[in-house]
């Protein structure tokens, strides 16, 4: 089913597809946020939904309370360590499909507030997170891209073979350990079948570029 | 009302309580009153319910750590030296004891002036932290002494619910000391300088990777 | 006959009576959707009655004051405005003025001005936003806040020409402001404040006289004028128990009194009350605005003797607090005479408030919890500092 | 049978059915074939709000709730049988409408008694 022959069947008024893209189609086209939000990213992610910027134009207006009914989990704001395991079981009481928007600099590194002693460093040491969207808070317009984003790639995803999403392989978790409370910080402090500490290049630290002091 | 005249009258109703202003050197003129926690509850209480103050509203509950400081000063000695009475001078190193402060910010809704602030502080920073609450006297002191309860580790006596406030409850220690040691935790940076660079290696050092 | 009546309607007795056991134990937890935000209630119900509330804190502690300990006077500034992030100017005037007490700075006329007029700004967008977001908690699921949001979207353009950013300004500087007003603002600004109360009336016109609203908060969540000033209450819920204390008009900071406003009392101190207080309220703002809209005169928008770099103010501390949107928002600065603060307290409005929350909801439905809650107006950013 | 008058009747009971198993068959089938199950401790706990929930909810329950719920049903199957009366009103007897009568009269006698009984006011 080339691209033409199905141009040339629309402009007859007949829709050919396939069956993943009629699949992919409705998914995308009905993420339904996890009423979810934790502080000033929360806020410009209800202005997102409001008249102006109009999510509701992507199919996401609906906010589910209950993580039974949402299949997308917007991080809108800083999450902190008494907050983690909250986030992460309710991440983990989703139903599959679920994907993970990290909205926000708090969302995704601790942001501003990074030198603080009970910020969680990013929520991706804990769950998978699926589109990042840099900014303290992002702006709504940025918000609706990273929704197209996400659409994007729901829309690329096939039905089988090896690089099937992650909802459709029977091996890939669909839980993560729920980190506990204890006596000086969160432990396990990440984990580590989600996030690896990135490698800090250290001999050229202290040097610039060129490799010289 | 002038601190003075506040703090005459206090001495003249509560009898035997220990007073002194601290003057605020900052252009602001705040000064405040050091109170003695022993009659506090009773300063609190006369301070609301006087006529011609009637500090009803207890605005801001704020706790100071204040660490002890080193102090070094010389100190002239005789000694014997090979026999001869000598005068030496010798540094002597005297570690003050630190001490924990909670500052009380009241207004009066009623007559509309300015804050009155009083001052207490603990003995010192390590077992003897107890101070009487106001919150029997002022409501809108609970939250707010239950934070420093959290975050300082005052512990407040008559508080009707100390419990930590902002942290959860298994926490150990209190964080807002000068002296808190935060938990280790690797922070990445792409050009790593100084602390962040020592602990880089360190974690290096630590999962064996070089 | 009797008998048999009291039969049917069995009220429990006492509390701590053998039903103990009919109690439910739940927790309206962080992710909730009438919580605004991560706060949590532990509530005991009997049936749908609140028996037992406790509040708890802590799911946003983002440590603002141990952060503001390593970071010079003005690197604290943006961080101000993540404290109450629906109301970022009027946080930000609250710390230049603790900073400008603390070290003796004057400020020019003209940014006299600009912050009362920033500052009434902000609280009508924050007053029309809680409006919308108290008629969501009712039921009315989107509608008003669709409207409040539209006023809301055309301050924000405001503030986003003036300060560069919608939400977070970060526009205030210690003796002023950080840029001037750009060219044509004052007349978007009037014409912005002109069709203000139209959407009032609107608003009023809709709601207040609502069966369904006055139903749903008449006579719930009746805070007393002695227990609202013992427990440190303050703004609009404080007024509307009828407690005349306004910070504007009590300790006359910036210019207010140059302007003729009033401030709204309300009797008997229930939800309606405390939603009316603010919709009154948002009517004296616009009174303000139109006034130093009108005659705000040129000049400089900073005192150009303050220094920006290396600013260390002499030891020594000060506590300023002003009337922001949610309440009593005081700033209590220590300084040692280096560049960074001693110490460094936000006095939080909203956690204040919400020692009241346990005595106003016991007795009522679940339901109305929800609806009280929503009218004492907490954002999560400031109660958990 | 071939043209019974209930045959139409039979035939569009099988569409509904139809039309109603059909989707859910064919999605549980998809599910069975493209997309496993995935169940897991946490997946399954009860949500309550991301905390874990402690104690129970099988909690004795005021006597009012049922009783409230017991009088909505019985008015609601009332309603229920009043429909085909409803419908037939103009065409029926006299006797048919005594008849009806009785039946209303009963259940607005309950509905006085459980009012008089004030079950209805709620406290």
């Amino acid at each position: 089913m080339d691209e033409n022959l199905k141009s040339e069947l629309r402009k007859q008024g007949i829709v050919a597809t396939t069956l993943q893209e009629l699949y992919n189609w409705g998914r995308k086209n009905s993420l339904w946020p996890l009423n979810f939000g934790l502080a000033c990213c929360a806020i410009e992610m209800i202005a997102a939904s409001m008249a102006r910027y109009d999510m509701a134009r992507f199919g996401a207006e609906v906010f589910r309370p209950s993580p039974r009914q949402a299949d997308l989990m917007i991080v809108a704001g800083t999450v902190t360590k008494k907050m983690a395991p909250q986030v992460v079981r309710l991440y983990n009481q989703m139903a599959e499909p679920k994907y993970v928007i990290s909205m926000g600099a708090c969302a995704i590194s601790g942001g501003p507030f990074k030198q603080g002693y009970n910020v969680l460093k990013g929520i991706d040491r804990y769950i998978p997170v699926d589109v990042y969207i840099p900014g303290c808070p992002p702006r709504p317009e940025a918000l609706i891209d990273a929704l197209m984003t996400l659409q994007k790639m729901i829309d690329r995803q096939p039905l089988t073979g090896p690089d099937r999403p992650r909802h459709l392989q029977a091996d890939a978790p669909s839980e993560f350990i729920v980190p506990e409370f204890g006596a000086h910080d969160l432990d396990p402090s990440q984990n580590p079948e989600v996030w690896q500490a990135p490698l800090v290049n250290i001999s050229l630290a202290g040097t610039d570029d060129a490799g010289n002091d | 009302m002038t601190l003075e005249t506040i703090e005459s009258e206090i001495e003249a109703n509560v009898p035997g309580c220990v007073l002194e202003i601290v003057s605020n050197p900052s252009p602001s003129g705040q000064h405040s009153l050091r109170i003695d926690p022993a009659h506090a509850v009773a300063i609190a209480t006369f301070l609301r319910d006087a006529e011609p103050l009637r500090l009803d509203y207890c605005s801001n509950v704020t706790g100071v750590d204040w660490p002890g400081k080193e102090i070094s000063e010389k100190v002239k000695i005789k000694k014997l030296v090979d026999g001869v009475e000598q005068e030496v001078e010798e540094v002597r190193k005297t570690q003050t004891l630190g001490h924990l402060e909670v500052v009380y910010h009241l207004y009066s809704m009623e007559k509309k002036h300015g804050p009155v602030i009083l001052r207490m502080s603990t003995e010192d920073r390590a077992d003897r932290v107890h101070l009487p609450s106001l919150t029997p006297v002022w409501r809108s002191a609970e939250f707010q002494e239950r934070e420093i309860f959290d975050l300082y580790g005052v512990i407040f006596d008559g508080h009707p619910d100390l419990r930590r406030i902002l942290m959860w409850d298994g926490f150990q220690d209190h964080p807002m000391r000068r002296d808190y040691v935060e938990p280790d935790d690797f922070e990445y940076e792409p050009t790593p300088h100084d602390e962040v660079l020592e602990r880089a290696r360190q974690h290096r050092t630590i999962m064996g990777v070089q | 006959m009797s008998t048999a009546t009291e039969a049917i309607r069995i009220i429990p007795k006492s509390p701590g009576a053998n039903d103990e056991g009919q109690w439910l134990e739940v927790s309206m937890g962080p992710q909730h959707p009438s919580t605004h935000g991560v706060f949590r209630m532990d509530v005991v119900l009997d049936g749908e009655r609140i028996v037992k509330l406790k509040p708890v804190f802590g799911y946003l502690h983002r440590n603002h004051e141990k952060i503001a300990e390593n970071e010079s006077y003005l690197g604290s500034m943006p961080y101000t405005d993540r404290l109450d992030y629906f109301c970022s100017l009027t946080n930000n005037w609250a710390y230049a003025l603790a900073v400008e007490k603390l070290a003796g700075i004057q400020v020019p006329e003209r940014a006299e001005y600009i912050r009362i007029i920033t500052a009434e700004l902000t609280r009508f967008q924050n007053h029309a936003c809680l409006i919308g977001f108290l008629t969501q908690d009712m039921g009315a699921s989107g509608t008003p806040l669709m409207y409040a949001f539209r006023e809301r979207e055309k301050i924000l353009d405001l503030f986003e020409s003036l300060t560069g950013a919608r939400m977070m300004c970060n526009y205030m500087r210690f003796g002023g402001c950080r840029v001037d007003l750009p060219a044509g603002w004052i007349e978007q600004a009037r014409a912005a404040v002109a069709s203000f109360p139209r959407f009032l009336d609107e608003f009023e016109q809709l709601l207040a006289s609502n069966e369904i609203l006055m139903a749903r908060t008449q006579g719930v969540g009746v805070l007393s004028k002695e227990f609202a000033v013992n427990a440190g209450v303050s703004g609009p819920v404080l007024r509307a128990s009828g407690v005349n204390y306004d910070v504007r008009k009590a300790d006359k900071y910036g210019i207010y009194d140059r302007f003729a406003f009033k401030i709204p009392l309300g009797e008997h101190g229930d939800t309606y009350d405390r939603y009316m207080v603010r919709l009154l309220e948002m009517r004296e703002s616009l009174k303000i605005l139109e006034l130093a809209l009108r005659d705000i005169p040129a000049g400089p928008i900073v005192d150009p003797k303050t220094k920006i770099r290396g600013f260390r103010p002499k030891p020594g501390e000060a506590y300023a607090h002003i009337e922001a949107p949610k309440g009593d928002l005081g700033f209590y600065l220590i300084s040692d005479g280096s560049s960074n603060p001693y110490r460094y307290r936000v006095r939080p409005p909203s956690l204040v408030n919400l020692t009241v929350l346990e005595e106003l909801c016991i007795g009522h439905n679940v339901a109305d919890v929800v609806v009280i809650l929503g009218s004492i107006d907490i954002v999560m950013g400031e109660v958990d500092r | 049978m071939t043209n019974s008058p209930y045959l139409p009747v039979i035939v569009l009971l099988l569409a509904a059915v139809a039309f109603a198993v059909g989707p859910l068959a064919l999605a549980w089938v998809w599910a069975w074939k493209f997309s496993p199950r995935k169940p897991g401790p946490s997946k399954n706990a009860i949500y309550e709000c991301g905390l874990e929930s402690k104690g129970d909810a099988w909690v004795q329950f005021h006597p009012g709730y049922y009783l409230y719920a017991i009088i909505f049903l019985v008015f609601d199957v009332e309603a229920v049988f009043l429909l085909p009366f409803a419908v037939a009103f103009t065409g029926l007897t006299l006797g048919a409408g005594i008849a009806m009568l009785v039946f209303l009269l009963l259940l607005v006698e309950g509905l006085v008694w459980a009012w008089q009984k004030n079950v209805l006011i709620w406290s």
